[in-house]
This record gives structure tokens, sequence and C-alpha cells, in this order.
């Protein structure tokens, strides 16, 4: 019940990586770049959401995705969706609901009720789209709402619905089994997209095109998951902070050489800094796991602050949205739609068989298991954001799981030489409560005190384990 | 024979008497406390003594507000929603949108051109968006209720109160209190945030002219400018914000025994006697 | 002879503990009022005066609470979390699991037993669940805070309790009071809601035996007792379980001074 | 079993305060309860298997906590109730549960649901979220995969046959209902909404046949009644999700409304459609609950190109029911942190304005704490259509 007002601007976050602080001029490019092919007519804009993985079919149709989680972020970081937010609330849409969503349609509302952009809209504010393409899948309900919302104030614009489902893990239950209709219900809608497309933008579909979009994003993925696991050098070159800026390319410029080659910029830098031995941190003290959550936009600063403290963050789970390829095993086909889908299946059941041979365990816990072995954790933090159930419902249960894997039962891991080795952890973890774009949650005071005794308690195991 | 008809308004923090006849008012305010049956009695006596009458005079009593089921003597109850509509529809006939502050509840009520409720809202149960909030803070500044208006309109800087919890407000307002910040800036502050709550809930009813904000907050000027500032509206006030709900209860006797005779059906009345109630 | 001193300036109590060498010194609190700056002067002045020691032989002062920052004199600024695991493994070394009900935070946190947190979690932004509410209805009762434990135990019909608010609890307790329930009555419905609401904060990080409960809602017998029906066990509670964090914070003062 | 001697209602009450004890009876007797949540769970393939489906559902009086230790505070309140009633053991008498896709709380926990309970079994059913014609290719394979699942855990395939006698059997559950619909027809209705969600309610915790017998009763009881056992007043529609207690519907009837339609997911949401008969069964179960189950969480595109139009098509059938049962005002009754109804909220609400149907809008949690905070809003808002 409790909230707390909007703060003051924030204070420009600095980033460890030259990398991640490109970002900021980058996304403004092309937010500015969508209101520029808006006036200019040429090519077709559309709402959309990240995490869909077939972004190379409206490149390949030179259709301009506007990635609207991404402008309620900006509102986020810049603490400017509170204004956004409450008109929504106005229209009757409850706060509990996703405020990407409810800063969406608070926007498009004005913006159509004006005529115009609404006054002082960030970065030039979020174009009127032609058409906007939602996904109804399994991951999350206000991605298939939203548009349906929004189109309350723009019915002329039309919106196809894509359903992307994947075989949620059942512990007695073989996943493979189920692929076969998953895979052919994704290419159906696939191609339905495609259609859609086709006769949106009056073009057809160049498929050869398309298949040399597709490997582009397929060669960024590996390329994605080779420079992030550089960060697993000690001390780490690269923390979760300056991830939140890295995964602009991964979720909202796929399909592109500019992702591509941000990629091999990267990890260029990466090397280099391991090579002489540069960290995030000055002086690494403790490697923590940023283990779910979306994080407050508007408190990114508090990841310096963890910081300031000697604490690294090493690895995220939060917008990883990319696997290694080569450790998927995806038919070979020839056609590019079977490949997204096989693709995209591959991504959401990566972790399955793995998680089947560990009793107690589950895909989600899985990689935070092998990730914290991996990266040598000291600690988990999780975001628990209140807005959105899809990423935040289920972390409690998975520090329990995780709590009784490391805790009474001891772990077994296959070392680099194949041995056996039995490993008992502690892991402390901490989770943090407010929003993604919220600031009315949010409490820097409470936070931190959250993060200094976070610190303590690290350090005093540390402590103990010395004596 | 003359009809006289009282409405009784028994809210959060305070009781209200209201008895009608002819448009002439006689209204008496008390505070609402454990006793609410005997307080009930008590307001009641008091606003029969102010209107020279005695009780078997009343044709008809309307009991509202929060403790209305705790009337023993009221012969029909309506919500605070529908009394403090019709006592301020009485009152300003343009009015569209009210909004009512008492101590316990924050309502918006909307309001079509023929007077009619259309739509309303509610605040949830937390002290932080009611009237309550004002009444903590004042405590702890040790600024009596009726003075926390004038003095924060002499604030120039209001201080941003960033807790919203009652709580946590009162101890961030008594730490600043402490590090020198002055009252009046300590008090605008608290106005704006409790405005601010008050507007992002009746915002869903799409506010219109003339917005009339009643209820115990009304008596409150800085509240009133931090409201009509952030809602980018004139607000106008009764004269007696208090009493609205309370007019608003007589009123709806009074219609209620006008539609009976009109169409003659008996009406239901319940015995004019003031128990003498002991509690605790 | 060194001195150590830990000071817990809380938002409605501040409590300091002195050390020497051998052992404890001596403990003293008062209200916190506005001023914490003058507070936790108050504190440390009255402290060594009554121990009968000179404040200027303290080696090394560490500070916690709500009001930390504001103690100008301390070498040292500890979370509650850590203080508290530092003080009752010195004073109960089989807990595991502390639920500390202060003023305007719930606190629960998993030890060791010798010093080390394992996790903890504090209540949110809303005092609805913290000991402030205990205050606000003994209040409305017209009894000191002190007496609603032994008041409560003496209830023999619970009634139903909505938390919630800690400023409404009050209209809500004037209303059940005209309703004719009893004082007694009333309490225990109370410490049977806020129990249960503080039981569901420490499940939230998984309890394990043994357990105290410390702060100053620990004080309160009848609070205590709901617990240990809701959870079906014993609870521990150190003698004087609100000066736990200011005696862990001393605590953690003398072992800087060691290092 | 059911004591003629009695009153039905008695019965029912009895079902529905202590709900699951038949099924506890039962389960001494050998026979196997497969629990459930939401609409979307097809109950025919269950009972088709020789196992008995029952809904799980919450308390509004329980306060919720053994449940909070697993799962999260963000989740739809009356999820979180059936989860924490789950873990607190009151549904250990069954042998397995299944889970549609039938929104975020429900996807996101299942985890939290299949390692927290005892249950043998446990399937999710993915529901896809649009109705194109792939969506029933994909669904009629979900279902086949649930009707093998299913079959391996009892050791028992299921036939078409057993399939389409429990079609036959929950189509005549069916009509039932809609003649207890029929009773609300009159002013004041013969049959009190707290009485038909309360038989409802009991409904969903019994066998197939023993719900019909039950409905058969309670029809013959109340067509046998002389008058009605409420006092004309306006006519309430209740318009939402899972609402699963009586308190709400109680509370209206209290303050002088009447609950005559509804469209929540324990009434005509699931109880009005119907399986056509003929054809593949598993092709008509798929098109039954993907189709013909009104929810928010399917989506269908607005083929209008207006607002108006979508509006209309989407939410036609509150409209319909508004008509056939004479409807003086609407609550739309949603749960905060519900997405699939929270973000309809204002869509429907222009849908009422259209039908010049007067709307109130709560937003509630799941508990019995927040009766006296809706009784001051019923009541004004009942007032408001009396004016
Ligand atoms: N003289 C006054 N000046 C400023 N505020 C006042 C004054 N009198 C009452 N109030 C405010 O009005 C509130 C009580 O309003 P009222 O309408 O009587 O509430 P209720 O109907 O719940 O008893 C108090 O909480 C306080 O904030
Ligand atoms: N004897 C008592 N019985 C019940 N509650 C008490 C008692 N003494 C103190 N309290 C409660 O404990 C709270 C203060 O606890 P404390 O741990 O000192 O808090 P803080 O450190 O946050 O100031 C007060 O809110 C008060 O309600
Ligand atoms: S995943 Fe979460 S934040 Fe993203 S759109 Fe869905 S609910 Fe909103
Ligand atoms: S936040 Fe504070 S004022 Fe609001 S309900 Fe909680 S205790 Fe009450
Ligand atoms: S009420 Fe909404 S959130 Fe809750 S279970 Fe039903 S659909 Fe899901």
């Amino acid at each position: 019940m409790a909230e707390e007002q909007k703060e003051a601007k924030p204070k420009k976050r600095m980033t460890a990586t030259k990398a991640a602080a490109s970002i900021g001029p980058m996304v403004k490019e092309f937010i500015t770049g969508t209101l520029q092919a808006k006036a200019e007519g040429k090519q077709k804009v559309a709402y959309t959401f990240i995490v869909c993985h077939h972004e190379e079919i409206f490149r390949a149709l030179d259709v301009i995705p506007v990635w609207t989680e991404n402008f309620a972020g900006i509102c986020g970081a810049k603490r400017d969706a509170e204004r956004f937010l409450q008109r929504a609330e106005s229209l009757g849409l409850s706060r509990s609901l996703c405020t990407y969503a409810l800063c969406g349609i608070g926007f498009d509302q004005w913006r159509e009720e004006l005529g115009q952009m609404p006054p002082e809209a960030p970065w030039g504010g979020q174009v009127r789209p032609d058409f906007m393409i939602s996904s109804g899948q399994i991951l999350c309900d206000p991605r298939s709402k939203w548009y349906q919302a929004s189109q309350q104030f723009m019915p002329d614009v039309p919106i196809y619905n894509i359903d992307l489902p994947y075989p949620l893990f059942q512990e007695n239950r073989d996943h493979r089994e189920a692929l076969g209709y998953y895979h052919q219900y994704i290419v159906k809608q696939l191609r339905g997209l495609v259609a859609f497309l086709e006769e949106q933008t009056k073009k057809k579909m160049n498929y050869d095109r398309l298949r040399e979009l597709v490997d582009l994003s397929d060669r960024t993925w590996n390329l994605i998951d080779e420079t992030y696991k550089l960060r697993r050098a000690a001390p780490c070159p690269m923390g979760t902070g300056d991830a939140m800026n890295t995964m602009v390319p991964i979720n909202f410029m796929m399909a592109t050489q500019k992702a591509y080659d941000f990629f091999v910029d990267l990890k260029k830098e990466l090397e280099e800094k391991i090579a002489k031995g540069e960290g995030e941190v000055e002086n690494e003290k403790y490697r923590l796991m940023w283990g779910g959550g979306l994080p407050a936009w508007y408190a990114l600063n508090d990841f310096n602050y963890f910081n300031s403290k000697g604490a690294s963050f090493p690895v995220e789970t939060t917008y990883r949205m990319v696997a290694p390829l080569h450790e998927m095993d995806i038919p070979e086909t020839k056609d590019p739609i079977e490949h997204l889908a096989w693709r995209w299946l591959g991504y959401w059941t990566f972790w399955y068989d793995k998680a089947k041979k560990r009793p107690g365990s589950e895909p989600d816990v899985e990689r935070l298991i092998n990730w914290i072995e991996e990266y040598k954790i000291d600690g988990v933090v999780m975001h628990e954001a209140f807005s959105c159930r899809t990423w935040h419902v289920g972390l409690i249960w998975q520090l329990h799981q995780l709590a009784k894997i490391y805790k009474p039962i001891p772990v077994y891991m296959i070392g680099k030489d194949g041995q056996k080795g039995k490993v008992y952890r502690e892991l402390p973890s901490l989770i943090l409560e407010s929003d993604i774009i919220d600031i009315t949650s949010y409490s820097e005071v409470d936070t931190r005190n959250k993060i200094d005794a976070f610190v303590e308690t690290l350090e005093s195991i540390r402590a103990n384990r010395a004596t | 024979m003359t009809s006289y008809f009282a409405g009784i308004d028994i809210g959060s923090t305070m009781t209200k008497a209201v008895i009608l006849n002819k448009g002439g008012i006689a209204s008496i305010i008390g505070p609402t406390g454990p006793e609410q049956r005997r307080l009930a009695n008590k307001v009641m006596e008091e606003a029969l003594k102010k209107a020279s009458l005695s009780f078997p005079q009343i044709t008809y009593i309307v009991a509202t507000g929060y403790g209305r089921i705790n009337v023993p003597f009221s012969d029909k109850q309506f919500t605070e929603i529908t009394c403090h509509a019709k006592g301020i529809v009485h009152l300003f006939p343009q009015a569209r949108t009210i909004i009512d502050i008492g101590g316990q509840d924050v309502k918006g009520i909307k309001i079509d051109a023929t007077g009619k409720i259309i739509d309303f809202v509610m605040n949830d149960k937390c002290a932080a968006g009611s009237g309550r909030f004002i009444e903590v803070i004042a405590d702890t500044l040790e600024v009596p209720l009726d003075q926390v208006g004038e003095r924060s309109l002499q604030s120039k800087n209001p201080s941003k109160i960033s807790n919203i919890c009652t709580i946590w407000a009162q101890q961030e307002v008594a730490s600043s209190l402490s590090e020198g910040v002055a009252i009046a800036d300590l008090l605008a502050g608290v106005h704006q945030s409790l405005a601010d709550r008050i507007i992002r809930m009746v915002n869903r009813l799409r506010v219109e002219d003339s917005v009339i904000v009643t209820g115990g907050g009304a008596k409150n000027r800085g509240l009133i400018k931090a409201l009509s500032e952030q809602l980018g509206h004139k607000v106008l006030v009764p004269e007696d914000p208090l009493i609205t709900g309370a007019l608003g209860a007589a009123l709806m006797g009074k219609e209620i025994v006008e539609k009976a005779r009109q169409n003659n059906t008996p009406l239901e009345t319940k015995e004019r006697i003031l128990e003498e109630i002991e509690i605790l | 002879m060194s001195f150590v001193l830990g000071i817990d300036i809380g938002s409605a109590q501040s409590k300091g503990v002195a050390l020497d060498d051998q052992g404890p010194l001596g403990s003293f609190e008062c209200a916190s009022g506005g001023n914490f700056k003058l507070t936790a002067e108050k504190v440390k002045e009255e402290l060594f005066s009554r121990a009968g020691r000179s404040a200027d032989n303290i080696s090394r002062t560490v500070a916690t609470g709500y009001g930390a920052k504001l103690v100008i004199f301390a070498d040292e600024i500890k979370s509650d979390i850590v203080c508290l695991a530092k003080g009752i493994s010195s004073l109960l070394p089989s807990v595991r699991t502390v639920i500390d009900i202060g003023d305007l935070y719930t606190k629960v946190l998993r030890t060791d037993g010798h010093g080390s947190v394992h996790s903890f979690i504090l209540s949110g932004k809303c005092a609805g669940g913290s000991g402030r509410i205990l205050q606000v209805i003994a209040k409305v009762l017209q009894v000191k805070v002190d007496e609603i434990g032994e008041l409560s135990l003496k209830s023999k019909k619970r009634v139903e309790f909505n938390t919630g608010c800690a400023v409404f609890a009050e209209t809500e307790a004037i209303s059940r009071l005209s309703q004719e329930v009893t004082k007694e009555d009333l309490l225990a419905g109370l410490h049977r809601a806020l129990g249960a609401q503080i039981n569901n904060l420490a499940e939230r990080i998984g309890v394990e035996q043994d357990i105290a409960m410390t702060g100053g809602g620990a004080r309160d017998i009848g609070l205590v007792q709901a617990l240990k029906e809701i959870r079906g066990h014993d609870i521990l509670v150190p003698p004087i379980p609100h000066m736990t964090a200011a005696l862990g914070a001393a605590l953690i003062a003398r072992e800087g001074l060691k290092r | 079993m059911i004591d003629k001697e009695n009153n039905i209602f008695d019965t029912v009450k009895n079902y529905y305060n202590d709900y699951g004890f038949r099924a506890k009876d039962l389960k001494r007797e050998g026979k196997k309860f497969i629990g459930y949540v939401c609409s979307f769970v097809p109950l025919e393939i269950i009972t088709a298997s020789g196992s008995l489906p029952f809904r799980v559902r919450g308390n509004i009086h329980e306060p919720i906590t053994k449940g909070d230790t697993l799962l999260e505070t963000i989740v739809c309140p009356y999820y979180r109730s059936v989860f924490d009633l789950s873990v607190k053991g009151e549904y250990d008498f069954l042998s397995g549960l299944v889970i549609p896709h039938g929104c975020d709380s429900m996807v996101r926990s299942f985890s939290a649901w299949s390692y927290g309970l005892p249950f043998s079994y446990f399937h999710f059913v993915n529901i896809p979220s649009v109705c194109d014609e792939s969506s029933f290719e994909f669904f009629d394979a979900e279902l086949d995969a649930f009707r093998k699942s299913l079959g391996k855990f009892t050791g028992k395939a299921i036939t078409e046959e057993h399939l389409r006698q429990a079609i036959r059997a929950y189509n005549e559950n069916r009509d039932k209902v809609r003649a207890l619909y029929e009773l609300r027809k009159a002013d004041p209705p013969l049959i009190s909404g707290t009485e038909l969600t309360m038989t409802l309610t009991a409904g969903s915790s019994l066998p197939i046949e023993e719900s019909n017998d039950l409905f058969d009763q309670v029809l013959t009881e109340v067509k046998g009644r002389g008058k009605s056992p409420l006092k004309k007043g306006p006519r309430i529609f209740i318009d939402g999700a899972c609402l699963d207690n009586i308190e709400l519907i109680k509370l209206v009837e209290e303050l002088g409304g009447n609950v005559v339609a509804d469209t929540i997911c324990n009434g005509a949401r699931d109880h009005f459609p119907k399986t056509d008969v003929g054809g593949d069964p598993i092709h008509a179960l798929a098109h039954r609950y993907l189709d013909k189950i009104n929810c928010p969480k399917t989506y269908r595109a607005n083929r209008a190109g207006t607002f108006e139009g979508d509006i209309a098509n989407r939410f036609g059938d509150v409209g319909t029911y508004a008509r056939e049962f004479r409807v003086d005002g609407a609550i739309l009754y949603v749960y905060k942190y519900c997405d699939p109804f929270g973000f309809e909220v204002p869509a429907r609400k222009a849908y009422y304005q259209s039908l010049n149907l007067p709307l109130l809008h709560l937003e509630d949690i799941y508990s019995a704490g927040t009766i006296s905070q809706l009784r001051t809003r019923v009541q004004a808002f009942l007032e408001m259509i009396g004016q």
C-alpha cells in the first residue's frame, strides 16, 4: 500500500565498458529513426514486442519495429513514466497490471487525443504505428492484451496476434514428444505473420534475404554467447549494470549487421580488459548473480552502489535472450521459417534435459545452478517487480529449490576433467522489491539499506569461512 | 402540520446531525468515539434543542456515514455517497464532480446534469489517502487541526514528503522538524502528497466542472489549494462542508416522505424515543 | 581498560550497550524523540554516567538502527540485521531464526549461531505489520503498552481482527469496542492477526529451529504466545529482547578493536 | 448421500461449506479424483478416463499463510488462495492436478505446484491464445497428448466411446444449469444468486452423475416454490472471473439487489457452452473449450475495424444476457493482478455505456477482510440505480 513519490532526475550512470556507454545514443537514434520513417512514409512501422525471435521477418520486409517495451523502459529510466501511468489508471486500468503496458496505453491514448505527441514526450515520443504485432504466447498475458487495449484509441490500426508457445517443463513428461506439433503450429503462425505483413506492405517476401538475415542473427546469437562467457573472468570485466545497456542490441537490433558489429567490438573490449586485469569493480570482493527479474529502470544506479561495496555482477538471467545454437539439436532445414520455429523451441527448452537429471531441479533453477558454478557466484540478487508476473512469479520458489539443492543435498558437478565432485555451498540471496518503471513503488533508502545488510551478510559468511 | 426531517451522519471522525424544515437548517457536530450509539442520541438531542423541537415532531430520520447502522432510531440508512451527492446538488445544482474528504474515506462522485450519480470511486483502506493523514501529521507537529490549512499557505518552499505510509511520513516529518525544516513547508508538503493521492483516484471519473470539495477535508484551505492547483480546475467549497452528508440524509428523508404522500403509501418509521444507552 | 559502545537508534526507542573486556558494563534506553543526534548523545552520556565511567574512554562505537547515520560519533555503522545476528548468537547460540519486531519494520533473519547471516527479509513500506500497531491499540484501549501482553493472555474468546493499516487499526478497534468486545479479546485477536502476518513474512525465507523473537514487540508476551501457537512450537526470547541489536553492535565494536 | 427428507439446499450448503467431503468418501471407495483449476480443462477427458474431476477452489475466509512462502504475492489473489489451501493439505485426497494455460499466474506457478504438492500426477494443458485454424490443429494435438498422458496414469486407454459418453453427461449438466438460470428470469427471481452459485460450486465437487442428480433436485425444489425467497429489487449482473465464493453475491442480495445473471467462470462462462456431438470427440472438445468459452484470455481479432464493433463482438454475450435477464445494473468484479481481465476494463466499461447499463467496477483481493469496504460501494451503487 505504501508508495514513494517521484524523485529527482537520476544521475547519469557510470558504465564499466565503452560499449555500454555507446548504447544511449543508439537507442535515441532508432527512436528518432522511427519518427522520421513515419514522416517519410516509405517504410511501415509496427508496434511489437521483444523476445519473440523473429525480427528477421520484419527486416526482410523492410518493416520498422517499434519496441513498445523499450519506449516504456525509457520513460521509466528518465523518471517520466508517472504521467502516462496515471493516464492509464484514469481509464480504469489497475496499477497492478504490467506498467510497461500501462505506460504505453496511457501514452497512446494521450497522443491520439491530441492528434500529436504529448508535451515533452521522451525522445520525441512513440510513433503512431501502421499496424501492431502482438504475441499471445505462453509467456505473457499483457502482451496479447496490451495492443487490444490501445486499439480502443486507434481502431483503424490493425493487430496481428501471433501465438508462439513452447512446451512447459514437466518433470515426468518428455517434451520432445510434443515438439512436433508445437513446431508445426509455430511455423503456421509465422507464415500467417508473413502473409499479414505482405498484405500490409504490399511486398512479397524475399526468402533468400530472409535466409541471410536468419543466418546473420544465428551468428550473432553465438557471438553474444561467446562474448558474455568472457565475463567469467575474475575480476569480472563487465557487470549486469552494463548488461542492462548491452541488452539493447540483443533485444531490439537482432538481424542487423550493427548488432553483430557491436558484439565484435564488445568482445574485443572485454578481452583487452581481461588481459589487463581490469574489473568492473576496482577491488572485486564478491561476485553476485542477478538471478531474476527485470531491473528497476529508474534505479540502475543501484548497480553502482553494489559496485562501490566491492560487489560485481558477472552474470544475469535477465535479457540474456540467446543461447548457444551449437548446443541445441536443431534439425537441418533450408526453410528459414522452419528454422526460426526450431530455434524458438530450442531456446525455451535449452535447460530441460539438464534439469531432468538433477532431482528437485527445474530449468530456471538449473540455469541458476550452472551459472553459479561457472561464474563462481557468492550470492544471488533478484528483483520482484510487482507489476509483471511473467518474469517475477516463481522466483521465491526457485530460491527455495536452490537452497535445498545447495544446503542439505550435496551437489555433484561434473568438472572439466570429467571428474565428479561433491560441493556444498551456502548461497545467500536478496530479493529487492519495486517495479520496472513505477517509481512510486521504490524507496532508495530502503533498497540501499537492504543492499548494505546483504553485503554485510556476504562479509560475515566469508569471515566465518576463514575461521 | 409542518414536517421536519433529520439526517445524521456518523463519520469515522465526526458525528453530525441536521434538522430540516422548509429550507431552514439546524446542525450540530460532535466527535465520533467508541460510543457511537450514545453519540447518535446525543447529537440528536442537541440538534433538537437547537431547532427547538421535540423528538416526536420529526417526520423522518435518515442515517448515513460509516456508523450508520449504529443509529438505533433511524428510519432508513443510505451510504455517504448518495447523501453527499444529494446535499451538494442541493447547494450547488451545477455540481458535476464531488470530492468528499473524510477521516477514513475519500470519495469521488460524478453527477449528471439532472443531479443523478453516474459513477463514483472510493479509496482503499490506507490512511495515507485520507483526512487522517493530515490529522496524524498535525498531531506530530503539534498544530491544531483547524490551523493546518492556514499555516501551510505561508510556505514558499513545500518540502517533499517521500514516504507515503502515514506512519513513516510521521517519522520523516519528525526528523525533518528536528533538522529545522519549517512547519509551514512540511504542512504544505503533506497537503501536496495527499492531494496527489486523491487526484490519482478521482481522475478515473474524468473530472468535469464544477468541482465541489466537501467533508472535513474541505475545511482545510491548504489542501483545497493543493487540490485545485494539481487538478487544474477551480474548486468550490460549501459554507459548512462537514454537514453536507447529514444534510443530504435529511433531504433523502424528505424525498421519501413526499413520494409516500404522493402515492399514498404508508411510511414505516421507528418509535421516536431517545433511549438511554450505556456502554463500557 | 577499554570500553566499546553499541548504539541502536530505533524510530521509537534508542538503546545503548557498553562492554568492557570482562563483559557488559551497562545498558540504557530512552525514547528516540525527533532529534536522533541529541538522543544518541544522551544515550552515550547516560550510559556512562550510570556506569560511573567516563565516555571519553570509549575505544570504539558501532551504531545501528533507523537513525544510525545520525550518530556522528560512531566509528562504524552496521545494519541491524548483522547486529541482531551477532547479538543473538552471544545470548542464545542455538537460535537459527530471529524474528525482530521493531517499530516500523519487522525483520526476519536466518543465522548460523556464530553471528553469520544466511538470509533475511524486511517487511515492506507499509507499517501495517510492525510493532507500531501495538502502541496504537494500547492508546485506544487506554492501557500501557507493557500491559497488553498480560491482558491478551486473559482472553477467553478471541475476536477476528483485521490488521492492515496501522492507523485505521485504531478506528477498527473503536468500532469493536462499541460492539461490546472486551479489551482482552480484542488484544488476543490483534496478536493473532499480527502474529500470522509476521509468520508469513518469516516463512518467505524459511524458518529453522530454534526461533527467537527480539525487538520491542518481543516484550509483548501476548504476541509471543500467538506466534508460538501459530508455529506450534516454542520460541525463545532473550531477557531484554529490544537490546539485542545494540548488544550485537557492541560485540561488533569489540571485534573491530581486536582487528 | 443426498438426503431426500431434507430441503435440498441443506445438502447443497453442506457440499459448499464442507467442500470435498463427498470426494473424500468416494476416495475411500477407491475412486480417483483429479483436481483442476480454471474453465479450460476438458472435464470430459478426465471423466472418460474413469477418474473424477474436482474443481479446487479458494476460501476467502482463510488467511493466506503457507502459500506465500512459495509463491509471490503479486499473483492473482484468488489463485494464491487456491494454492495456499492446497499446500496446507486441504486437497490431499486428490490423486492428481491439471492446470491449463489460463493466465500468467497459472503458467508461472506450475513448478511451485508440481513440486510443492504430493500428487502423483500433474499435467499442464497449453491453451492457444488465438483461435485460427492452426490453433485448432494444435489444440487437438495438445488435448490428445492430455488424453494419452491421463490414460497412462490411470492405466486404461481413453476411447472415443468413453469420450462420447462423458460429453453427453456434461451436455446434460449444462442443460440443467441453463434451466436453473431460466428460473432467474422471474421478478423477483425464483432462485437467489446465492443459492445458484452455491449449487454450481457444490456441483463442481461431485462426479458428473451426482452433479446431474443434485441439479435435478434443486430444479424440482425451486419449481415447486410458491414464491421467491427474494424481494423485488434491482436486477444485477455479475461480470468477472473466477468467483467461487458467494460472499459478493450474498452481499448484493443482503443489500436488496437480486443477482440474476453473470459471466463468471463458475457460472455462465463455464456452464453455458455445450460440446458438439457427432464427429471426432477430441476435435469437438477442442472447439468447445477454445472457441465457445468466451474468456479474455483468448484473443479475437477486431474484424469490425471500429472500436464499437469490436466490443460488440467481444462482449456480445453480456448484452444478450442483459436483455434476456432484464438486467438493471452490472458489477464488473476483477481481482488485483489479473492481467487477462484487468486489461479489458476500459473496453468493458465502454461497452456497458453503449448498453446504457450502470456499472460498478470493483477491484478486489480475495479476502473476507474487504467485505466491509465492498459493502459501502455496493450499497451506494444500488442506491444509484434506484435514484
Ligand atoms: N477545521 C478543520 N480544518 C482542517 N481539516 C479539518 C478540520 N476539521 C476536520 N478536518 C479534516 O476532516 C477530516 C474529518 O472529516 P469528516 O468529513 O468529518 O470525516 P468522517 O465523515 O469520516 O468523520 C479529518 O480527518 C481532518 O483531516
Ligand atoms: N512491552 C511491550 N509490549 C508490546 N509492545 C512493545 C512493548 N515495548 C515496546 N513495544 C513495541 O515495540 C516497538 C519498538 O520496538 P523497538 O525494537 O525498540 O523498535 P525500534 O528499534 O524500531 O525503535 C514499539 O512500536 C512498541 O509498540
Ligand atoms: S513480460 Fe512482464 S514486463 Fe514484459 S510485457 Fe509482459 S508483463 Fe510486461
Ligand atoms: S501504508 Fe501506512 S497508512 Fe497505508 S495502510 Fe500501511 S500502515 Fe496504513
Ligand atoms: S482471476 Fe484472472 S488472474 Fe486469477 S486465475 Fe482467473 S484469470 Fe487468472
